[in-house]
């Protein structure tokens, strides 16, 4: 199989390019996208990406594949590659460190911007705080992110505004709090929230729900937290 | 204290700019939807029945609505616009200074509108 | 850089060290090879082990150390086990007053499910309900929780920085590390007062494992190359749910929510091997009747090489609700959904019981040359790299989540204890530092050789095949000799990329070292070993030989010995639980 | 090393794959652009038709040559998109079809919406 590499190292390239590289696939297996580079990266060790738990939860191998964003290791490669080719790029974006690595500064600086921990002031009793079943479904769907980055790297409001937008991956941990019975938190955060920028971008153009692996969804998150806001503004 | 604050946009709240933009939007659409369906039912459409159906009062007011609105609708929305591709990434340093002068285009274009306008409207 | 406390390592046992340090005001520091939420904790499932009376008001921490000490084949530390059982349930509620979003019980409280090797009673009152749990996500909920309490507590963290080695100085005392920052290449000192190793596991020695790529035990390597001991090395759990062929991880939790394992037959035969306890038996005795089963030619498919998970009794809402990540994972790596059909499974190597040695708040231990515990000045470890040691020779699900958090802030308690007593930075000379960097010269220098990628694949093959569920003195003594073979090739293999924006191929290099170090450990412990221990199963020596081996081993590198060292039976509070043969 | 990172962001469909819901939206934003130019074009369509009779005669006769024709026919199906993708935009914004299958679904229910009023709406103007 051919499969196209963007290959850039800042120590020797000018400028990134794509590279074809090719690669017998055992036969009768339908490898993932990860096992492709791990037998890409046994004929150039140079090859650079970053995976760890190669079972979808760690969230460390968010690359474009064929044109989507997606977890390397839980994407089949039948599913992505097109006339017998497998196109590989970095989450489109963010500034590229070495080949498939992007710098993720400015991604989990818009994490960190929505205060992603629980807020309560009161003393905590001795034992857990009490929260009903049902309180606790609010959560569902929203506390499985793993800050793959999947989301926010195919959102193009995110790509013009990284500073000022805090993209589908922040925002949806921004409601999970906001969601969280415990939370004590929400007028702050609520306030901090009502500028042009960090909700409001969101163009409903629903990239983020196409891509996201742990199949989340970021834009009724953003629903949920405007209309939050709409019911303090109001 | 908000994240971002941003001296341009209407109303410097993410939320009013918002509301504005949906209100404004369902003012349009129904007043596309009567002038589109009186254009379509009138059967021999002439100056006079032009002119008896914008200058009746309701119209009046209508238009007016609909005047203000889309200055409202369009400010939001191209001001998005220019925030969005006009940036330092893609225009250099010079970037502030050209949405600048993209900014002060749209409002001189829609203030143009507007006048225009409403001049037309109340002069029936 | 100078910190009071270096955290080397950000999963769940560092995360808690940090923030305990943090809070207290320390400067703090983490190393983390990963962003720190993409920890091998985060693969965690199950849940977290722990008596805080959610399921049964009347649970008792008493009757969860039992299970522990039972579980561990009675050579876990009893003292340490006590003080886990009976600390835990204040730091399961710390966790839940963070955030963490446990599942809830109809009242509200944190939703407890059943998990293998748990009684009632002193095993007297049947299966308990005592592990706490996030759906079947646990470990990922820990983890976030974790690293966003360090956000709110402003931990430094120096994400994506490799720690390559300890730098201890002419008196013996550690004083930092020499690590790399993976984006640039740049080499930095890091000295502390106080370094913590909790850089987990070190699966990767196998072929089949369920741990993550990046767990290479590197904070064993750089204990053994600092020249300290190690404890209990060869105890290696084998986790009996592995998707077969791919090795992910299924969870325990399956089987305490009511699945079970049949054979080719069709047949439950776990009812065989444990008749009470059944699918709920401790892992080594799960793993060892599956391999039973299998060769004696019960197993599944047209190999007959796995058995099979059945859960589809319980129904899809259970199912969904209970253990969604399982049916993701089964659809995506098994090519099945459990809600319809059994997923293939196979023992697969999950866990080391051993590791650095420490007292129970975290210090490292050694032994001097007359036997004496030696505390290790500067030195800290928790977690799965440390061997506190609560799970002896086999650890029970969900005290692993447990140790991370009641060890991680036990480590963290003690330095900002010993910080008030006052501590100040020690130095290290040229040649402490010279000496620390010398595996990563010998790599950046290298000029031809073999490559790193195949030798590691030859290093998990053999300890694969000599060191599995069942052990025996030929293939062991074969696999030794492989690794002594293993040592020369790969200290003359090379490194042919030696740039240094995020140099991946590096940092493979580097992990092959540690690799090395712990393969060699337990290759060496295991054969010496003569008793049949929990997860330790040896064909020759089938019994537990509580005569000679009631003892934890001591590996010591300088000379490679094996070495043995007493089992704590003195718990603080209760009597000492005394060795009693395992049934389950 | 270089302090200057590159970024991949080459968006053509061959090298980005945009779903419909994407597309949809981008056509939205492209047809207000247009709008805020088509308005001044019916406003001055307008402004001559309501000034007086002859007007009125002049502004039909444009809009029957060929160009202006075309031109109307195109501002009303940029009209068209633009209002159905806005009423599509204000049901999201009401809970109404957040996953993302409904949410193709009424994006090619837009496009295909705008194709069959332009239709009619062309076939009246000619």
């Amino acid at each position: 199989m051919q499969v196209s590499v963007y290959r850039y190292n800042p120590d020797v390239d000018e400028v990134p390019q794509m590279r074809d590289m090719s690669v017998d696939l055992p036969e009768g297996k339908d490898l993932m996208v990860l096992d492709v580079l791990e037998l890409l990266k046994g004929q150039d060790p140079t090859l650079s990406y970053r995976r760890s738990c190669r079972e979808g939860v760690c969230g460390s191998d968010g690359i474009n594949m064929n044109g989507k964003n997606g977890l390397a290791c839980i994407t089949p490669v039948s599913e992505v590659v097109k006339r017998g080719k497998l196109v590989l790029r970095p989450l489109p974006g963010l500034p590229v460190v070495r080949d498939l690595v992007v710098d993720m500064t400015q991604f989990y600086r818009q994490f960190e911007k929505v205060q992603p921990y629980l807020i309560n002031d009161q003393p905590p009793p001795a034992q857990e705080r009490l929260q009903s079943p049902e309180q606790r479904a609010e959560l569902d769907g929203l506390y499985e992110c793993i800050l793959c980055a999947c989301c926010s790297t195919a959102c193009p409001s995110f790509w013009w505004n990284p500073d000022k937008f805090i993209g589908p991956a922040g925002l949806l941990q921004a409601y999970r709090f906001l969601a969280d019975s415990r939370d004590s938190a929400t007028a702050e955060r609520l306030s901090k929230l009502d500028d042009p920028f960090s909700v409001f971008r969101c163009r409903g153009i629903m990239n983020c729900v196409s891509v996201c692996p742990k199949g989340l969804n970021p834009t009724r998150a953003i629903g949920k937290i405007r209309s939050m806001l709409l019911h303090q503004g109001t | 204290m908000a994240l971002v604050t941003n001296v341009t946009s209407l109303t410097r709240s993410g939320l009013a700019d918002f509301l504005i933009q949906r209100i404004t939007a369902v003012v349009l659409a129904l007043y596309t939807l009567c002038v589109l369906g009186f254009l379509l039912v009138t059967d021999n459409l002439s100056h006079a029945a032009l002119v008896d159906y914008f200058g009746s009062m309701g119209m009046r007011l209508f238009s007016t609505m609909a005047v203000l609105s889309t200055a409202a609708h369009a400010w939001i929305g191209m001001w998005t616009v220019g925030t969005d591709y006009i940036r330092p990434h893609y225009f250099g340093t010079g970037a502030t200074v050209f949405r600048f002068v993209y900014q002060s285009g749209c409002v001189l274009i829609l203030f143009v509108y507007v006048a225009w306008a409403l001049q037309l409207f109340w002069s029936l | 850089m100078e910190f009071d406390g270096v955290i080397v390592g950000g999963g769940g046992a560092g995360l808690r060290a940090s923030l305990q340090l943090a809070q207290s005001g320390l400067k703090t520091a983490v190393i983390s090879k990963v962003f720190p939420t993409r920890s091998h904790t985060v693969s965690a499932q199950g849940g977290i082990t722990c008596a805080i009376g959610s399921d049964d008001p009347d649970d008792d921490w008493r009757w969860h150390m039992y299970d522990t000490v039972k579980g561990s084949d009675y050579i876990g530390d009893q003292d340490a086990i006590e003080y886990m059982c009976s600390e835990g349930p204040q730091a399961v509620f710390e966790l839940e007053h963070m955030g963490m979003p446990f599942s809830r019980t109809e009242t509200g409280r944190i939703y407890q499910r059943p998990f293998g090797g748990q009684s009632k009673d002193f095993g007297k009152g049947g299966q308990a309900t005592r592990t706490c749990a996030a759906a079947d996500r646990t470990g990922h909920a820990l983890l976030h929780t974790l690293y966003q309490a360090n956000l709110k507590a402003r931990t430094t963290f120096l994400n994506e920085w490799f720690a390559v080695d300890l730098v201890k100085n002419q008196d013996g005392v550690v004083v930092g590390v020499i690590a790399i920052e993976i984006e640039t290449g740049e080499v930095v000192y890091v000295a502390s007062k106080a370094t913590v190793l909790t850089t987990g596991g070190a699966g990767r020695i196998y072929a089949s494992t369920t741990n993550a790529l990046m767990n290479t035990g590197d904070g064993i390597g750089m204990a053994l190359r600092a020249g300290l001991a190690v404890q209990d090395i060869e105890m290696w759990q084998f986790h009996p749910t592995g998707i077969a062929g791919v090795g992910i991880l299924v969870t325990e939790a399956c089987r305490g929510e009511g699945g079970y394992l049949i054979n080719k037959d069709g047949e439950r035969f776990m009812e065989r091997y444990a008749p009470t306890a059944k699918d709920l038996a401790g892992r080594d005795v799960v793993a060892r009747s599956m391999i039973i089963e299998l060769l004696e030619g019960r197993g599944c498919g047209p190999e007959g090489d796995y058995l099979m998970l059945k859960l589809d009794h319980l129904g899809a809402d259970v199912l969904n609700s209970r253990l969604p990540g399982i049916l993701e994972l089964s659809r995506t790596f098994a090519h099945v959904d459990p809600i319809k059909e059994p997923i293939p499974v196979e023992p697969t190597c999950h866990y080391v019981m051993g590791g650095i040695p420490t007292q129970v708040n975290g210090q490292a231990l050694t032994q001097d040359a007359a036997g004496n515990d030696q505390p290790v000045e500067g030195l800290y470890a928790a977690g799965e790299v440390a061997c506190v040691s609560v799970h002896g020779a086999n650890r029970l699900g969900g005290n692993s989540l447990l140790d991370l958090i009641v060890f991680g802030r036990a480590a963290g308690q003690r330095i900002e204890e010993q910080m008030r007593g006052g501590v100040s930075y020690r130095d290290a000379s040229d040649s402490d530092l010279e000496a620390a960097l010398s595996r990563l010269n010998r790599w950046n220098t290298s000029a031809g050789g073999e490559a790193v990628a195949d030798l590691r694949k030859e290093l998990q093959n053999t300890m694969q095949v000599n060191f599995g569920v069942f052990r025996t003195e030929r293939n062991m003594r074969e696999g030794i000799k492989q690794l002594a073979e293993l040592r020369e090739r790969i200290g003359t293999a090379h490194l042919s990329d030696k740039s240094n924006a995020f140099n991946t191929a590096r940092m493979e290099a580097l992990e092959l070292d540690n690799l090395l170090e712990v393969a060699e450990a337990t290759a060496i412990v295991a054969e010496e070993r003569r008793e049949s221990r929990g997860a330790h199963a040896r064909d020759d020596y089938q019994e537990r030989d509580d005569d000679n081996w009631l003892c934890h081993s001591m590996y010591f590198p300088a000379d490679k010995r094996v070495g043995k060292r007493s089992v704590n039976f003195e718990p603080k509070t209760v009597d000492a639980f005394q060795p009693m043969e395992r049934k389950y | 090393m270089k302090t200057e990172r590159p970024v991949n962001l080459s968006l053509s469909p061959a090298n980005f794959s945009w779903p419909v819901t994407a597309m949809a939206s981008i056509a939205h934003r492209l047809t207000g652009m247009l709008l805020f130019v088509g308005v001044g074009f019916l406003l001055y369509i307008l402004d001559m038709a309501l000034a007086s009779d002859a007007g009125f005669a002049d502004a039909s006769a444009l809009l029957g040559q060929p160009l202006p024709k075309v031109g109307m026919i195109a501002v009303m199906a940029t009209l068209t998109f633009h209002l159905f993708a806005g009423v599509k935009h204000l049901l999201l914004d009401l809970g109404i079809g957040e996953t993302f299958e409904a949410a193709s679904r009424a994006a090619w229910l837009v496009f295909g919406l705008t194709a069959v009023v332009t239709v009619i709406l062309g076939a009246w103007l000619w």
